[in-house]
């Protein structure tokens, strides 16, 4: 695999780029793979890679129905940050997001990783209540937050109405180090690193069954035959129903629609990232000037990744509220996502019924800023069939017992 | 002690279409379903039949509107209510049924003019074409919910009374003058 | 942006006249009930991709609970039917087995 | 040069001259022009310059396709960047500058990325800028992003307002040119509901310009007879100026109506979203022109050659004296034949093909004009705006034959079926060989609620290109010439916004990013603010060329909505200001504003967070109110607590299933204090509950809590029991509430006089109804403050009047108002639970020493089987204690109760947190409740709670009765 780097640039461009090679190799599947990985996101192929990079298991498949990266990985607003309340999520993410910081590096792929800085407003006292705790619990979890003052978020975003008659900003919950990154590029460069490790990454194959022997995982039936091996695990988000359903279990998952937006490009006005959780919606400015704007979930089960028009209505008004320079600016264009959401809407990343069968998923609307660290623990998981200290709480069983990983508390339920 | 006062007291607004918020009305939220002497019961104290599913009876400043499969809301002049319930209880005595005064729980509106219906069409998600007369029917305006009837060449709309400066805001925004559909 | 009708009051509601309920006729288990029922009521979903059963209330309307049958794949709606039944309707069964040949029941 | 020419233009009205600016110069124009006629009447052929490599831009098209003729629009408040030239119309005043450049238009810094795009092909950034780590954050990221974007960001408000209409019909036809007017027409004829919306100002579409008969009239007759019969229809409606933009679920349109645009500040609403629901959505939208790949075909100048003679004979303005025409198909020549009957030039028509000799070529041939077929566009000279092109083979590879001056190109590499609102919903596609083109596939549609087709597409956007009467075949021609060298290629522009060029996307393809989707995002084709209109089909077929595969194998990116940018305060409506969102007043409300009171959001409800007087802060404010109500009287406007009646033969029965204590004991005119959970187990609210005759309670809920609890209740009642006799109904706004509090309050109530309050005939937890200085009430003698209490209903219509009655007679018995926090800081003093701060959804009634509220004798009731599993039955739970700081300070809010060590993940343990701390004014220190693992068990402990700044204050663990633990104070 060639570097990428300036000077292989330079070569090129002097014969208008005709020597680049493939980024990532499309060979036909063999008959049988010590590990198989179903889901080509990000999470699968940074799974695929830690069992490659951690463990020196190569001898891998990435199974992808459509295009990799084409889910979720594509269709997300790029938020990274880890100021979550719960130990075991901020952990995770955490994880993540460190591994973030040295990603291009480690790939030799640019992935932009932008900590430009994320707030998160506070705009009632009982949000500020809540923030509070988090940046107490983020303190001892090792997670850099600050609570700062109506001022201070002025200062990092010049455009923000911190007195608007409704929802005053009473401060904000700062991480300086959250961001943002090109969510394609993550997915290419793991998929580049992974091909480069001599893994397949097996495009448009759609997994129509789980086979097993005596309870233990033997191989999936695709639409380019049956592929056999020693370890199987399930990345597919949205799609995890029905995954389970093929090896013979059932999930504590929903899967509904996401949706989000972005709006033509101008010239940079605003630097981090801000999320207003009490009006419910979130934006940034992408590095090609659109401001890219998320808000809540359908309340709906949905596998049309089209969500309900109506809450990008809810979202622009409460953003023009916020931000209202936005108003004449345009949406450029709206989709949507199919996102899995669990009981405690934390995630799964846990053994299953079935033997050497493991599963990754329950991302929900979180789920591009986990994945180096879902990966990671997903890949020691699979590499040594028992969780480490990053998945161990989030096995599919805690849910019999009403051990609960619930990061909805922040926002807490009644006043 | 004072006399009773509406959300807006009476605040109005002309705009293309002309807005008063009206009241207080007497309002009585029935609740009862297959009852025998239902009928008996509505007509001692509207005067009207029982309406039918999404209906609204009308008699002079008495009505009954149908709100659901087993409630309805009776409309009648403010100082009656307490008699009311008194009927009510008389006619409806043994029987499963909850009757309460929600005359105050309420503002009401008044759009009148004859574009009334495009202040409407701005704000509910209402098949105004397909509106029948006598039909009441229930919704949201924007964001809150509203009961719209017509009545006397306009509408009569019924939301609740914490947001009535809200739905005033509203109807103001869309009666605007030269914002005709 | 779903539109149903409302069994109660007849009105072809649009989504925003409604509040989503997720899975219709779950079986409640209460005290007594194993740990594994009570988790399955709780938790296990069908979450299907295609035929669906679930619950809405028009909520902006006559505040009642329906319950509709309806495709999560291609958003098709077979039919809604008021909550008070523990099971769909047969005339709803035999609508979506006309549409979905291939549909494996309710069951 | 281009210019207004003496004669024509069929939509501009020379009556009515208008005057403009572009970057500050002066131009005229006529009422009737687009922004971009107006440009070109005036010679402005440079208008803007492209994303990357900043190259000089000029106009190419005539509609919403138009990637390069974006303007900053208007100034301060009505400052709309990225406007498009070609869908303004002009209006007198109208100002607008050029975008992305710097210094200036014509000399422009950034251009020296035009000089290094071959160090800049597709996708570089992910390939450099890697090493060393600290210069992306500090070097290359910071110019990147200061290069980022087009437009201007507005830095004041919008100065206009925006509304929204709903609308229904059974058919809804998008798009008024001749295939939607007859549309349209059909079905009013057969009695439906139709409305026909049209994003012009005028209706006809294309053919005005491009037809001279419809069935066998003369156009404009047509036309105009056409549009008077509909307009008499009334089951018709028809809008200009109106582009639905995106076909959603269940036959909902949305569409944009620019009402005010060419008439800003006017009052009107400047735009109006219309939720439109259609029976049947019919596109008849029309086809977009494409451009041809040919080196330089991105140079000022180079139009689409429907653009061209829709300039010539809409506006009469004319691009250039001299006008190349470059085609593969016959369309085309209709411009050269209108060029030349306005009287301009066209040195020559190359066509692709090696035969033309339809009747349009013949017409042309006839006319004069030298048609030069099996030829192609080697190159265009001209940087700033075109001087010439050079003339090669088409099959060949580019070598030059002769070179033809000119000042415009006019193209038309054949014509793409508007197929996006067909697609929106999943309509499928097919690829039809004779035009070269994307149809739709009538056999796959969207699928409307009952399964049924959609949407429909008819004319041109169907595919039906036949505009004379033969099947009007397009050859492909992707690449001009057929064998161009990488050095043509580098130069072949797909998007021009965005500098994606047919070099770029052969890239994409030999790296691997072959799937259509990967290629768009590595080179970002079709991401411009055109998305792809002129782009995306040449690049999918250069992409499929350089992969060997067939055009329908490598598909189509996803058509998202909208067609067109929609203004994003269109989309928020009217929701700003004050009617954002409902803001809930309690009958009091403007009571408490005279007051100058501070208000807090509590969901849509405003409550006095405190009263604060001249010189006090808040804090201080607080504090007052707090030893107020404690000495003397404090009144608070308890109006948003939650009131709901529950009536029937079985509502005991479920009101011991919703509570989890016992309801159907408490006796007639007694008050009994209630918790409901989930069926998780977890707190979900509290609050009293009073009986108010045999079968009739009053459930009280939190404020946030009133419609959430009454859901549901409903729930259970419809889908649960439905067989249970209970009826219930919300009456939280029916009366307002007043809290009427402290040592005076008895007092007070005697003062407004009119029934008994005495202990003896109203004991705590009692509650009765009566008169108060002739007010009708009900008091319920509760607390939660731990004074002597009431709390006084009143008819809602009546409340600012009884308000006002208790302040003035509470005068002299000391009476203040009282807000939230004071509420907040008494009920902690008490030890009292507040649902969202005690509880976060994760706590049970246990863990707050809330046994007592619980039945033990109950087989069930909601909640109790899941607090019976082990995780939430587990001793080891963090459980409710009172903390005191060893020096008195108050705990930080959100502190946790650090324990040793570290867990796996290298987080410190803790074992605790607080949940409610405040300074209290009565103990003049700080006190706290939280929860604490074994914590009832830790009495006199001394725990460490974390700091934010590294530190940790030391508490002792105590009960969490603070303040007169006795009772003594409100049971007097």
């Amino acid at each position: 695999m060639k570097r990428y780097s300036v000077f292989a640039i330079a070569r090129e461009a002097v014969r208008y780029h005709l020597g680049w090679e493939r980024a990532w190799a499309s060979p036909e599947p063999k008959a049988s793979y010590d590990a198989i990985i179903v889901g080509a996101g990000g999470h699968g192929l940074a799974t695929a890679y830690y069992l490659g990079k951690n463990f020196g298991i190569t001898n891998v498949a990435v199974i992808e129905k459509g295009w990799l990266g084409g889910g979720n990985t594509g269709r997300n607003t790029t938020i990274i940050r880890s100021n979550y309340l719960q130990d075991p999520s901020a952990a995770i993410y955490e994880k993540a997001r460190a591994l973030y910081e040295t990603l291009s590096q480690e790939l030799n792929y640019n992935i932009m990783f932008s900590p430009r800085g994320l707030l998160m407003l506070a705009q009632s006292h009982h949000e500020v209540r809540g923030y509070l705790r988090t940046v107490h619990a983020n303190a001892l979890q090792g997670v850099q937050t600050e609570w700062i003052s109506p001022q201070r978020v002025k200062e990092l975003v010049p455009i923000i109405n911190i007195d608007g008659p409704r929802y005053p900003v009473l401060g904000a919950l700062y991480q300086a180090r959250g961001g943002t990154a090109r969510h394609d590029a993550v997915a290419w460069g793991y998929a580049r690193a992974c091909s480069g490790m001599g893994m397949h990454i097996i495009q448009n194959c759609e997994v129509k069954g789980v086979r097993s022997e005596n309870g233990q995982v033997t191989g999936v039936e695709t639409t380019k035959g049956f592929i056999g091996c020693k370890k199987l695990g399930i990345v597919v988000a949205g799609h995890s129903g029905q995954l389970a359903e093929m090896a013979g279990f059932r999930l504590p998952i929903e899967a509904v629609a996401l949706q989000a937006l972005v709006s033509e490009p101008i010239k940079p006005c605003m630097d981090v990232v801000v999320m207003a959780n009490t009006v419910h919606g979130y934006m940034s400015q992408s590095d090609k000037g659109e401001m890219v704007i998320g808000g809540g979930t359908d309340g709906f089960n949905n596998y049309t990744q089209r969500g309900s028009f109506h809450h990008i209505e809810e979202t622009l008004r409460a953003l023009v509220e916020t931000f209202p320079i936005i108003s004449r600016l345009k949406m450029l264009r709206q989709w949507g996502g199919i996102v899995d959401m669990t009981g405690d809407r934390s995630p799964i990343i846990s053994k299953t019924p079935l033997g050497n069968c493991f599963i990754n998923c329950g991302w929900g609307t979180g789920g591009f800023k986990a994945i180096p660290g879902s990966g990671w623990a997903m890949a020691e998981l699979m590499a040594k069939g028992e969780p480490g200290p990053l998945a161990a709480e989030f096995n599919m069983w805690r849910f019999k017992e009403g051990q609960f990983i619930d990061e909805s508390v922040a926002a807490g339920v009644a006043h | 002690m004072s006399d009773p006062v509406s959300a807006l007291n009476g605040a109005s607004f002309q705009g293309f279409a002309t807005i008063r918020e009206i009241g207080p009305l007497g309002m009585i939220t029935l609740r009862a379903k297959g009852l025998k002497s239902l009928d008996k019961a509505i007509k001692a104290v509207t005067g009207t039949r029982v309406p039918a599913p999404r209906r609204i009876e009308i008699k002079g400043d008495h009505a009954c509107g149908w709100m659901s499969p087993d409630e309805y809301l009776l409309i009648l002049p403010y100082a009656e209510v307490g008699e009311a319930m008194g009927k009510l209880a008389k006619a409806l005595a043994g029987e499963h049924h909850l009757a309460v005064d929600v005359s105050d729980a309420r503002a009401v509106f008044r759009i009148e003019g004859d574009k009334a219906d495009q202040v409407l069409r701005k704000l509910m998600p209402v098949d105004f074409d397909r509106l029948e007369p006598g039909e009441l029917r229930r919704s949201r305006a924007a964001q809150v919910a509203a009961a719209i009837w017509q009545q006397d060449q306009g509408f009569t709309l019924v939301c609740f009374r914490s947001v009535a400066s809200y739905v005033m805001g509203l109807l103001t925004h869309s009666a605007q003058p030269g914002s005709e559909l | 942006m779903l539109i149903l009708e409302c069994p109660y009051c007849g009105v072809k509601a649009e989504e925003t006249e409604l509040s989503p309920g997720y899975e219709a006729h779950l079986k409640r288990f209460g005290p007594g009930s194993s740990p594994e029922e009570f988790e399955a009521y709780m938790f296990a979903r069908k979450n299907p991709k295609g035929v669906h059963f679930e619950r809405w209330r028009h909520t902006y309307g006559c505040g009642k609970w329906f319950l509709a049958a309806r495709c999560t794949a291609t958003l098709e709606v077979f039919g809604t039917y008021p909550a008070q039944v523990s099971e769909p309707p047969a005339d709803i069964i035999a609508k979506i087995q006309a549409r979905r040949p291939d549909w494996k029941g309710y069951k | 040069m281009s210019t207004r020419l003496a004669r024509g233009g069929r939509l501009i009205d020379r009556t009515a001259p208008v005057e403009f600016t572009f970057n500050g110069k002066r131009f005229r124009g006529f009422r009737g022009d687009t922004l971009a006629a107006g440009l070109l009447a005036n010679d402005q052929m440079l208008v803007g310059r492209s994303f990357k490599y900043h190259r000089p831009r000029g106009i190419v098209a005539s509609g919403p396709e138009e990637p390069n003729a974006l303007v900053n629009l208007g100034t301060g408040a009505r400052l709309e960047p990225n406007q498009r030239t070609t869908t303004t119309e002009l209006f007198d005043g109208l100002e607008c500058s050029s975008q992305n450049h710097w210094p200036s238009l014509e000399f422009d810094v950034g251009v020296v990325n035009n000089y290094a795009a071959r160090f800049l092909p597709a996708g570089f950034y992910y390939k450099t800028f890697i090493h060393p780590r600290p210069f992306w954050k500090h070097v290359f990221e910071p110019i990147i992003r200061r290069s980022a974007g087009l437009g201007k960001a507005p830095t004041q408000p919008d100065a206009d307002r925006y509304e929204q209409a709903y609308a229904f019909c059974d058919v809804l036809v998008v798009g008024a040119g001749v295939a939607g007017m007859k549309v349209a027409k059909a079905a009013a004829d057969k009695g439906q509901r139709v409305i026909l919306l049209e994003q012009a100002p005028v209706l006809g579409g294309r053919a005005p310009v491009d037809q001279t008969e419809v069935d066998g009239q003369p156009v404009e007759a047509w036309l105009s007879a056409m549009e008077a019969d509909l307009l008499a229809r009334d089951n018709v409606t028809l809008r200009t100026r109106t582009c639905g933009f995106g076909v959603y679920d269940h036959g909902y349109v949305l569409a944009d109506e620019r009402v005010a645009d060419h008439t800003p500040g006017d009052g009107r609403p400047k735009h109006r979203l219309w939720r439109i629901r259609a029976g049947k959505i019919v596109s008849a939208t029309g086809a977009i022109e494409r451009p041809l790949s040919f080196a330089g075909n991105d140079i000022p100048g180079v139009m689409l050659a429907s653009a061209v003679r829709d300039y010539v004979v809409n506006y009469a303005v004319s691009p250039g004296d001299r006008t190349v025409i470059v085609t593969n198909n016959d369309s085309a020549y209709q411009t050269a034949l209108a060029l030349k009957a306005a009287g301009l030039d066209v040195p020559a028509i190359l066509d692709a093909r090696e035969v033309a000799d339809g009747a349009l070529p013949q017409a042309a041939r006839a006319a004069g004009i030298r048609v030069l077929t099996g030829k192609a566009i080697a190159k265009v000279k001209g940087g700033k705006r075109v001087t010439g092109v050079a003339v090669c083979a088409q099959a060949g590879e580019g070598t030059v034959q002769e070179e033809i001056a000119c000042e415009a190109v006019a193209m038309s590499g054949g014509w793409s079926p508007v197929v996006h609102l067909w697609s929106h919903c999943g309509g499928k596609l097919l690829w039809d060989e004779t035009i070269s083109a994307f149809v739709p596939d009538p056999k796959r549609p969207p699928l409307n609620h009952d399964g049924s087709a959609m949407v429909e597409c008819v004319g041109a956007a169907a595919g039906d290109l036949d505009l004379s009467g033969k099947p009007a075949a397009i050859p492909p021609v992707w690449v001009m010439p057929q064998g161009a060298p990488v050095q043509l290629r580098n130069k072949m522009w797909l998007d021009y916004q965005n500098d994606v060029k047919v070099s770029d996307v052969q890239l994409a393809s030999r790296e691997g990013y072959v799937s259509v989707e990967h290629t768009k995002r590595y080179t970002t084709l079709g991401m411009a603010t055109d998305q792809g209109k002129l782009s995306n089909i040449n690049g999918l077929a250069v992409l499929a060329e350089s992969l060997g595969e067939e055009i329908p194998q490598v598909g189509t990116t996803t058509f998202r909505p909208p067609y067109t940018p929609v203004t994003i305060g269109a989309l928020a409506g009217e929701a700003r200001g004050e009617i954002f969102q409902p803001l809930r007043r309690t009958p009091m409300h403007e009571a408490h504003e005279k007051a100058g009171a501070y208000f807090e959001p509590v969901g849509l409800w405003r409550r006095p967070y405190c009263f604060p007087r001249a010189g006090e802060t808040h804090e201080q404010a607080v504090h007052r109110e707090v030893l107020n109500t404690r000495q003397n009287l404090g009144l608070l406007d308890a109006s948003t607590l939650g009131k709901i009646i529950v009536k029937g033969p079985d509502a005991g029965k479920f009101l011991d299933m919703l509570y989890t204590g016992v309801m159907s004991t408490l006796p007639v005119g007694k008050c009994r204090y209630g918790l409901m959970c989930n069926e998780q187990g977890f707190l979900i609210d509290d609050g009293v509950v009073a009986r108010i005759d045999e079968d009739t309670w009053l459930c009280h809920t939190t404020s946030g809590g009133a419609d959430r609890i009454h859901a549901w209740m409903e729930d259970w009642l419809q889908c649960e029991w439905w067989d249970w006799q209970v009826y219930t109904a919300n009456v939280t706004e029916q009366y307002a509430q007043v809290a009427v509090v402290g040592p005076n309050a008895r007092k007070l109530l005697q003062v407004l006089g009119g029934m008994d309050v005495s202990k003896e005939a109203l004991p705590f937890m009692h509650w009765a109804d009566g008169s108060l200085a002739g007010f009708p009430v009900r008091v319920y003698r509760i607390s939660f403050s731990g004074e002597l209490s009431y709390e006084i209903a009143v008819p809602a219509s009546h409340g600012a009047a009884f308000w006002e009655a208790c302040m003035e007679a509470g005068k002299a018995l000391g009476a203040m108002p009282y807000g939230t926090e004071a509420l907040h800081i008494m009920r902690a003093e008490k030890g009292f639970i507040m649902i969202g701060d005690e509880t976060d959804g994760t706590v049970i009634p246990q863990d707050l020493g809330l046994d007592w509220a619980i039945s033990k004798k109950k087989a069930d009731y909601l909640g109790k089987r899941g607090q019976e599993r082990t995780y939430l039955a587990s001793p080891d739970r963090w459980k409710l204690v009172g903390f005191e700081t060893l020096d008195g300070s108050v705990i930080p809010d959100g502190a946790y109760i650090v324990a040793d060590g570290v867990n796996a993940n290298g987080q410190r343990n803790t074992q605790g947190r607080v949940t409610s701390t405040y300074y209290s004014p009565t103990l003049k220190r700080g006190i706290a409740m939280g929860l604490l693992k074994h914590g009832p068990q830790r009495m006199g402990e001394v725990v460490e709670f974390n700091t934010v700044a590294g530190g940790t204050v030391k508490a002792r663990v105590r009960d969490t009765v603070f303040y007169d633990r006795d009772g003594e104070k409100q049971n007097v």
